[in-house]
C-alpha cells in the first residue's frame, strides 16, 4: 500500500550528494500536490541509469527505471497514452545530454506535458567520473586525462532553442526555490525542463563555486525570450559568469496529443473498421 | 486457362502498385484466386517497377515464370521481360513510346490527354485494355474502376472506356463461379490481424518494406482510436511504445533489419521488466542498408537472439496474408499474456505481396484478454506465483505503486544486486518458457500440407511456405513449415518431418538459418537450397529443381 | 601454507581494490601466483566492497571458498565473511569501528590520524598488518608499497610500518624461491594485448565492467600516441570508430550489453562495407541494465548472431588475462586481415579480476600487418578475389577513389540492386569463412589440460576456464576450453571431446548457450551446470559439485 | 583513376529534384579546390541514407555511404583518425535532424573540422514523403494524415545554440550562391553547417514560395552572434517570413583534435610502452 513516500530501499548516494536535497525537494513537491488533491497514483516517475536515477528504488510512487539515456522517451508514451497522468523524469546529464540529447529536444519540440528534472551533476557519476557533455572544459577526467575537452553545451539555451515552453534552473543547495520550481514545472502545461546543478560529493564538489555565481534574477520577465536568452548566455558552464536560477523562460503552447488515449477507446471501432474494410474488398 | 499471369511493367511514378491490385480484383471478380509480386528499385521516379499478377483457380501465394499477358507501359519493360512471356502470350505496349513489331499497341498518353486525364492515369488505359483482353463485360469492369479509383473515378471510366473499346486481340480466361475471397497485402494483414487483437497504439519509423504498416494504422487511427506516431528514431519508437505499455495500453511497433538493431537493448529491457511488446520485423536484403526492396529471410537468428541477457520471447513468422493476420494477432495476445515481447516476421514478399484471403476462414476477431490485477493487498509488479505470470497493473491504481525496472529486482520492483534475488528473479521468468510452449502448441505452430504419406519432405518458413506448399503439391511430396520460430515447435516439426527419407530446406539466406534451428532439434536437412539475390523463387524453377533433387 | 586466501572487505571509497592489488603483489614478491576476485555493487560510496586474493604456488585463475586471512576493515565485513572462514583463519579488523571478540583488533583511523594520513590511507594500514603477518621483511614489503604507491609514498610508508609494528599475530607463509610472474587484471592485459597488435584508436563510452580500458588506454594515450575518445553514445562510438577504420586506423572499441546492441546496426554495416572493426564485449549480469557489477556469459548467441543479414565474423572469448592478451592480438590482427569486425568477449569476472601472468609466456609483440593495395590500375575497393579478401587502402590514394558502401554493391563500391550482383558480393565475402577456420585452427583454439585419458570432461569458457582447468586437474578429469567461439571449432572440439563418456559443461547463463551449441556441433553435453545468480563459481564448491556427479 | 568527376552510375533522381543542383554546386566546388592544389584524394564525401546520399554513388570522389543518421559520426572519425582530409557529408533532414541529430549536435559543439550540407527537402524522400522536424506544420503525409504536426526544428538555430562556428543557409535554385557557400564551408577551419533548402519535386515542391521569401541580407556581419540569433528567428521552417541565405554566422575558434592522428603514430613507441608496463610490474 503506498503509505510512507520513501520506501525501505537502502540508499547508497554517497554522504552530502546533491541528490539528497532533490529527492528531499521533489518528495516534498509529491506530498504537496497530493494534499493538493492529486492523488498519488496519478503520478509517475521515469528515470535514467546513473546515481539519480536510484531516485525510482526510494521513492514510494509508480516508477519505471528505465535505460541510460531513454527515460524521456519512455515517459512521452506514457504521457501519449495515459495524459492523466503527471509524468516526472529524473535524468542525469550524461543520460540527458549525451546518450538520450535527441529524446530531450523532441519531447521539447513537442511540448510533451511533462517535467524533467536534470540531475546536473557534470559527470557520469555512477561510472566514476568521466566527463559528461556539460563538464567545465578544463575537467580531466580518467577518460580524458590529456585532451582538453571541448566547449560545454549550454543546456538551457539548447533548450530554448528547440522550442521548450518552460525553461528552468535550479540548485541543489537551494531546497527552497528549487522545490518551488519542481512545482511550477510539474502545473506547467507542456514540457517542462529544469537543469539542476547538483553537487557530486565525490568527483565534482562546486558547492564553494556555485554557492558565489547563482543568484535569482529580480526582475526577469519569464515570458520574454530575448530577455530568456540574454539571461542564459551569462553562464555557458565553463566555471565563470553569474548562475541565474528560477524560471528562465516560460509560455503556453498547445501541448503533444495523438489520437485518442487508450482508455477512451473503444474496442467495437476496431472490430468494426476491421469488418467494414474487409466488406470494402469484396 | 483456368490459370492466368500478368505482368505490368513501367517506372517509378507509374503506378505499377496500384495497377497491379486493380488487376488482382478484376481476376478476383472473374473468380479467381490472385497472388502479386511487385518488384521496385529503390527509387521515386524512374527506372524499372513491375507487378506479376497470378491468378488460378485455387489458393495460391507465389508467382510462376511463364507470363500470359505482358503489359508494357515502357520500352525497358518489353525488352526486360518479353523473354519471360510464353510462346502465345498477348503483349500490350504503349504506342506512344515504343515501337515494336510483336504484341499491340495502344496510346496511353494519347487517350489520357484525349480525356484531360493526368499521366498518373496512364495505368487505366492499360487496364481498361487487359480487362477487355480478358473478356470481361463493360459493366462489371466499371464496377470494379468505381471499386478501387476513389480520386478522379468518373475520369479513370471515361479513360478505361475508351481502351476497352480501342483494344481488339483477346486471352480470354474462363469465368469460375466462386468467390475466393477478397485481396490483402502482407502489410494490410498484419495490420488488421492487430487491431483485431485490440491494438492501442502503433508507433514506427518509416523503413521498407515495414513502412506500408505504420501508413495503413495512420489511415486507419481516425476510425479506430489507435495512437499511430512516427518519432525521431527507432530507439524512440520501441522505448516510447514501451512507455505506453507501461501505462496499459497494447502497443506495436514496425521496422526492418538497421531499425530492430537499434531497438535490440530495449528489447532486452522488455525482457527484464516484463514488458508485453510486440515488434514486427519485416525482412529485407542486407546486411546494413543492402538492398532496401528487395527480399530476404536472414534475420531469423538474430531474432531469436536479440537483446544482451536471457529472457522468454516469442518469434512468429506466418507465410501468406491470412496467416499474418492470424498471427499477428496471436503476437499480440500472447505477449500480454505471458507479459513477454513477440516479434512478428514478416520478410520484403510477403509484407508487399498481395494475396487472396478468404475472409470466412479468419479467425474470429477477439480483443488480447489481460490477466489484469484485481488484488486488494499489496500490488507487487513482480510477484512469483507459479507460472511466473504477474498479474498486470497500469496507473493509476488506487492506493498502491506500480515499479517497473530495468535492472535486476525484487517482487515489487526494487532494485537488487543479491546474487539470490537475482537467480530467483530469473527463475520466475523462466518459469514461463514450458506454459509458453503450450500455448503455441495449441494454435498449430507448424503447417503440413502436400502429401502426407511422401518420404520427401520440403521445408520452408515465411513467405516461401505458399510456394513450397503449392511446389510440394505438385510433385507429390510434403510440405512443411513452421509458423511458431521460436520457442522452436520441436514436437511438432519432428513428428511432421519424422517419417521422411529426404528433407530439402529452402530460404531466403545463405547459410541455411532455419537448416541449422532444425538440425540442432535432431531434424536433418539433407538439401539446402539457399537463396540471396534478394528475389523469391518461382514456381516453375522450383518444381524443376525439386524433380531433379528427387530423382 | 603453499597456499592462502586473503579476504579484504570494506565500503565502496576505501580503495579495497586497489588494497587487493597491493596483496596480490606482496604474494608475487613472496614467490606466489595470485588471483584476485573484487566483488562490489554499483554505488560510489559505502555499501559492501570486498576483494579475495588467493596466493597458490601453481598458476591459477579462480578463489576458493575458504578464507585464511579476513582483512575487516569494517563490522559488515567481519559479520558477512567470518563464516566462509577456515577454523584457524586469523582475523584482522578494525578496532576505531569494529568491536570482537574474535581475531586481533587495528587502530585504522588511529593510525593514519597520527601520520596526518587521509582517510583513503586506512587500508594501507589493514596491509601493513598483513604484511607482518605473512611473515614479511619490513624492507621487502617497504619495496612493494613504494612500487604500488606512487602518491604521498612516504606517507604510507609510515602508516604501513606502524602497522607492521603493531601487528602481533602471525600466519606466516613460506617463501618459494620462483618468479611467477606479474600481476595483470583483465582490462589490463585486452588493453596491452590491442596496444601491441599496433593500436591506434580506441573509443568507448563508460559501461561497467570495460570502462578499465577506456581508462587504460585514455592513460596510455600519451605515450603510445594511440588515439582515445569517449563520445556522446555508443552509436558515436562505433560509427567514428568505422570512420577512423576507414581512415585507415587500427580502432577498437568496448562496451558491454546494452551498449552493444546500441552497436549492432554499425556491426551489419562493418559486415556490409568489410571495415575491419575490433569489439570489446564485456559481458555482465543482465538482461537490460541487470546488476551491472556482477558476472555473467549470457551474451554469447547474441554476439554470434547480432546484426541483421549475414556475414563473417570473429568471436573469441579468452579466460584469463595470458589469454585475453594474446586474443586481443589476435583479434585486432585477424579483424584486419580478414577485412571483418571481430568481437572479444570478456565477462565481469576476466575483467576485472587479477591474474599472474608469466611475461616469457606472452606472444611475441607483432604488429597487425595489412594487405594493402599496392597496384597501379584502377582501384577496387571490393575486388572479387580468390580469397576474397580485397587489399585494403585508405585515403588519400593518388590517383583512385575509394568507395565504402553499406549497401550492396559492386566491387567498385557503387550500389547495386540487380539479383546478380547482390549474390556475387555475398559469395565473394563468404569465401572468407573457410580460410577464417583455417586461420584460427593454427592458433590453438581450444584449450585442453587436465586428465588427457580422462573419460570425463570439463567444458567451459571464458572466466570459468581457469577454474575447470583447476578442478579437473584436481579430480582427475579432462577439461576443454573454446577460446575461438565463432566460427566454431567443431574439429578441434571434437577431437577434444570424442572419447569422453560423460561431459560437464560449466557456464555462467540459465540456458547453456555455450552447450546448446557444442550439441548443435555433435557434442553431447551430459550435465550443464548453469549459474545465473550473478557470482561465479570457487574452485571448492565446484569440485564438490563433480566429485558428486562423477560418482 | 580518377578522371571524370561524375561516375557512370545511373541517376535515379526525380526530373525536377534539387539535389541536381546540390551535385552540380559541390562538383564545381570539388573542381574549383582541384585547379586551386588540393588533391582529389584528399576529399572524403560521406553520405547518410536517402535521396541526398546517392551522391555518394554518383560523385568519382573517395566516399562511403553510410547509416541513416550516422554520417557526420562516420565523418567524425575519419577527421580524427586524418586531419589532412577534407572530410564533406551529405544529409539528409531526416538524417540529421531526427535520427542523427545528436552527432550533428555534438560535432558542432566540438568543432570538428568537417562541412555538413543538409540536404533539407523537409520530407523522407526515399521513403515517400512522410514529415521530418522540419516539415511545415501542416504538412500531413502518408504517416501523420491527422495528427496536427508539432513546431518545426529551427536547425540553424538549434546549432547556433549548440555552438557552431559557421552557420549557413542556402538554396537548391540559387546554385552560384551556393556554390560560394559550400567553398566558403570547405575553406572554413572547423564546423561548417549549410542547412540548404532543397526542392523535392514529387513531395514537397516549394520552389514558389523559396523564390519569393529568400533573400540575402545585405549588411550582415556574420561574426556578431546577436545579429545572427535575430536573423535566424526570421524564419521558423514554418512556411512564412523572410529567408535570409548565405553565411549565418562565422567565427575562429579551435578545432577538435584527439592525440596523435594514426600515421603520425610510431609502432615502436607502443612496443616499448607495453614492455616498460610489464617491467614496471616485474
Ligand atoms: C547504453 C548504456 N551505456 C552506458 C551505460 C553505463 N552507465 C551507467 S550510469 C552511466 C553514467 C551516468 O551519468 P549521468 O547520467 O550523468 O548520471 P549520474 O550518475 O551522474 O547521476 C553510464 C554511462 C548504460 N547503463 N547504458
Ligand atoms: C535506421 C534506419 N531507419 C530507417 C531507414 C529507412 N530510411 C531510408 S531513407 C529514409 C529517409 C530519408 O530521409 P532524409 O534523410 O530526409 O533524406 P531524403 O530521402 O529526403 O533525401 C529512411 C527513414 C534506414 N535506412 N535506416
Ligand atoms: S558519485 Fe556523486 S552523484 Fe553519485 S552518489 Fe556520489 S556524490 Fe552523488
Ligand atoms: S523524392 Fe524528392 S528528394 Fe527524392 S529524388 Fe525525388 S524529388 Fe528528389
Ligand atoms: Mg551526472
Ligand atoms: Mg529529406
Amino acid at each position: 500500500m503506498t503509505t510512507g513516500i520513501i520506501t525501505d530501499a537502502q540508499n547508497t548516494w554517497c554522504p552530502g550528494c546533491g541528490n539528497f536535497a532533490i529527492e528531499h525537494a521533489l518528495k516534498d513537491v509529491i506530498l504537496r500536490l497530493e494534499a493538493e488533491g492529486t492523488p498519488r497514483e496519478k503520478m509517475v516517475l521515469v528515470s535514467g541509469i546513473g546515481c539519480h536515477a536510484k531516485m525510482a528504488d526510494y521513492l514510494n510512487i509508480n516508477s519505471f527505471y528505465s535505460l541510460h539515456g531513454r527515460s524521456v522517451s519512455f515517459a512521452t508514451g506514457i504521457c501519449m497514452a495515459n495524459p492523466d497522468l503527471k509524468v516526472i523524469c529524473c535524468v542525469g546529464d550524461g543520460d540527458a545530454y549525451a546518450e538520450g540529447i535527441a529524446h530531450l529536444l523532441f519531447a521539447a519540440k513537442r511540448n510533451v506535458n511533462m517535467t524533467v528534472l536534470v540531475h546536473n551533476n557534470r559527470v557520469y557519476g555512477l561510472t566514476k567520473g568521466q566527463f559528461t557533455p556539460t563538464s567545465p572544459g578544463e575537467y580531466h577526467s580518467k577518460s580524458n586525462p590529456y585532451a582538453s575537452n571541448d566547449l560545454a553545451f549550454n543546456p538551457p539555451e539548447l533548450l530554448l532553442s528547440a522550442g521548450c515552453s518552460f525553461v528552468a534552473r535550479g540548485y541543489s543547495r537551494r531546497g527552497k526555490e528549487l522545490k518551488e520550481l519542481i512545482y511550477d514545472g510539474i502545473s506547467h502545461s507542456g514540457f517542462s525542463f529544469i537543469d539542476i546543478l547538483q553537487i557530486c560529493a565525490s568527483y565534482m564538489d562546486k558547492t564553494e563555486e556555485y554557492d558565489e555565481q547563482v543568484y535569482v534574477p529580480v526582475s526577469h520577465n519569464p515570458e520574454d525570450f530575448d530577455a530568456a536568452c540574454r539571461l542564459v548566455r551569462e553562464y555557458r558552464y565553463n566555471d565563470s559568469g553569474k548562475i541565474a536560477l528560477g524560471i528562465l523562460f516560460q509560455e503556453k503552447r498547445g501541448t503533444f496529443h495523438v489520437g485518442t488515449p487508450y482508455l477512451q477507446q473503444k474496442y467495437e471501432d476496431k472490430q468494426s473498421f476491421v469488418m467494414r474494410f474487409i466488406d470494402g474488398r469484396r | 486457362m483456368d490459370e492466368c499471369s500478368v505482368l505490368i511493367g513501367g517506372k517509378a511514378g507509374d503506378g505499377i502498385n496500384v495497377a497491379g491490385q486493380t488487376i488482382a480484383r478484376i481476376f478476383t471478380t472473374l473468380g479467381y484466386y490472385v497472388y502479386m509480386y511487385y518488384d521496385y528499385p529503390s527509387l521515386i521516379r524512374g527506372g524499372h517497377n513491375f507487378s506479376v499478377i497470378r491468378a488460378s483457380n485455387h489458393p495460391i501465394g507465389t508467382h510462376r515464370s511463364g507470363i500470359d499477358i505482358l503489359l508494357a507501359m515502357d520500352l525497358t519493360t518489353l525488352r526486360r521481360h518479353q523473354n519471360d512471356c510464353k510462346r502465345d502470350a498477348l503483349i500490350i505496349y504503349n504506342s506512344d513510346s515504343v515501337q515494336s513489331d510483336v504484341g499491340s499497341g495502344i496510346p496511353l498518353k494519347r487517350i489520357v490527354e484525349k480525356n484531360g486525364g493526368s499521366a498518373v492515369m496512364e495505368n487505366t488505359v492499360m487496364i481498361g485494355a487487359l480487362a477487355f483482353a480478358l473478356g470481361m463485360e463493360w459493366e462489371e469492369f466499371a464496377s470494379v474502376i468505381s471499386h478501387e479509383m476513389h480520386k478522379f473515378t468518373e475520369k479513370n471510366l471515361e479513360i478505361a472506356r475508351d481502351a476497352f473499346q480501342m483494344q481488339e486481340e483477346k486471352r480470354e480466361v474462363k469465368r469460375i463461379h466462386q468467390s475466393p475471397g477478397i485481396i490483402l497485402s502482407g502489410n494490410e494483414a498484419v495490420s488488421l490481424g492487430l487491431l483485431s487483437a485490440g491494438l492501442n497504439g502503433y508507433i514506427a519509423y518509416p523503413m521498407s518494406p515495414s513502412t506500408g504498416i505504420l501508413h495503413f494504422m495512420a489511415a486507419a487511427s481516425g476510425e479506430t482510436g489507435v495512437q499511430v506516431f512516427q518519432p525521431e528514431s527507432e530507439i524512440a519508437v520501441v522505448t516510447m511504445a514501451e512507455g505506453m505499455v507501461y501505462a496499459g495500453a497494447k502497443t506495436a511497433v514496425g521496422t526492418s533489419g538497421g531499425g530492430f538493431c537499434l531497438m535490440t537493448e530495449a528489447l532486452s529491457m522488455a525482457g527484464m521488466a516484463e514488458i508485453p511488446i510486440t515488434i514486427v520485423l519485416a525482412q529485407r536484403s542486407g546486411p546494413s542498408t543492402g538492398t532496401p526492396t528487395y527480399t530476404a529471410q536472414s534475420d531469423l537468428h538474430f531474432a531469436i537472439h536479440a537483446g544482451h541477457g536471457e529472457f522468454p520471447r516469442f518469434v512468429f513468422a506466418p507465410g501468406d496474408a491470412q496467416q499474418a493476420f492470424e498471427w499477428a494477432g496471436h503476437a499480440l495476445s500472447l505477449s500480454w499474456q505471458f507479459q513477454v515481447p513477440s516479434i512478428l516476421m514478416t520478410d520484403r514478399v510477403l509484407s508487399e505481396g498481395v494475396y487472396t484471403v478468404d475472409p470466412e476462414f479468419l479467425p474470429a476477431i477477439t480483443p488480447v484478454s489481460v490477466p489484469l490485477w484485481e488484488g486488494h493487498d499489496e500490488y507487487l509488479r513482480y510477484r512469483d506465483t507459479e507460472d511466473g505470470i504477474s498479474l498486470y497493473a497500469s496507473p493509476p491504481l488506487s492506493g498502491s505503486v506500480i515499479k517497473g525496472n530495468s535492472k535486476s529486482h525484487d517482487e515489487r520492483g526494487i532494485s537488487v544486486d543479491d546474487g539470490m534475488q537475482i537467480a530467483s528473479m530469473t527463475r520466475k521468468q523462466m518459469k514461463k518458457i514450458p506454459l509458453m510452449k503450450e500455448a503455441v502448441s495449441r494454435l498449430n505452430p507448424v503447417h503440413v500440407s502436400g502429401n502426407h504419406d511422401s518420404d520427401m519432405c520440403l521445408i520452408s518458413w515465411g513467405s516461401n511456405a505458399p510456394l513450397c506448399r503449392e511446389a510440394a503439391n505438385f510433385v507429390g511430396i510434403k510440405s512443411v513449415q513452421p509458423i511458431v520460430m521460436h520457442p522452436f515447435p520441436e514436437t511438432e516439426m519432428l513428428a511432421a518431418t519424422s517419417r521422411s527419407r529426404m528433407t530439402f530446406l529452402l530460404e531466403d539466406n545463405f547459410s541455411g538459418q532455419l537448416a541449422d534451428i532444425c538440425e540442432a532439434h535432431g531434424i536433418p536437412v539433407d538439401i539446402r537450397l539457399p537463396r540471396f539475390d534478394g528475389r523469391p523463387f518461382t514456381l516453375d524453377q522450383l518444381i524443376e529443381d525439386l524433380w531433379g533433387l528427387a530423382e
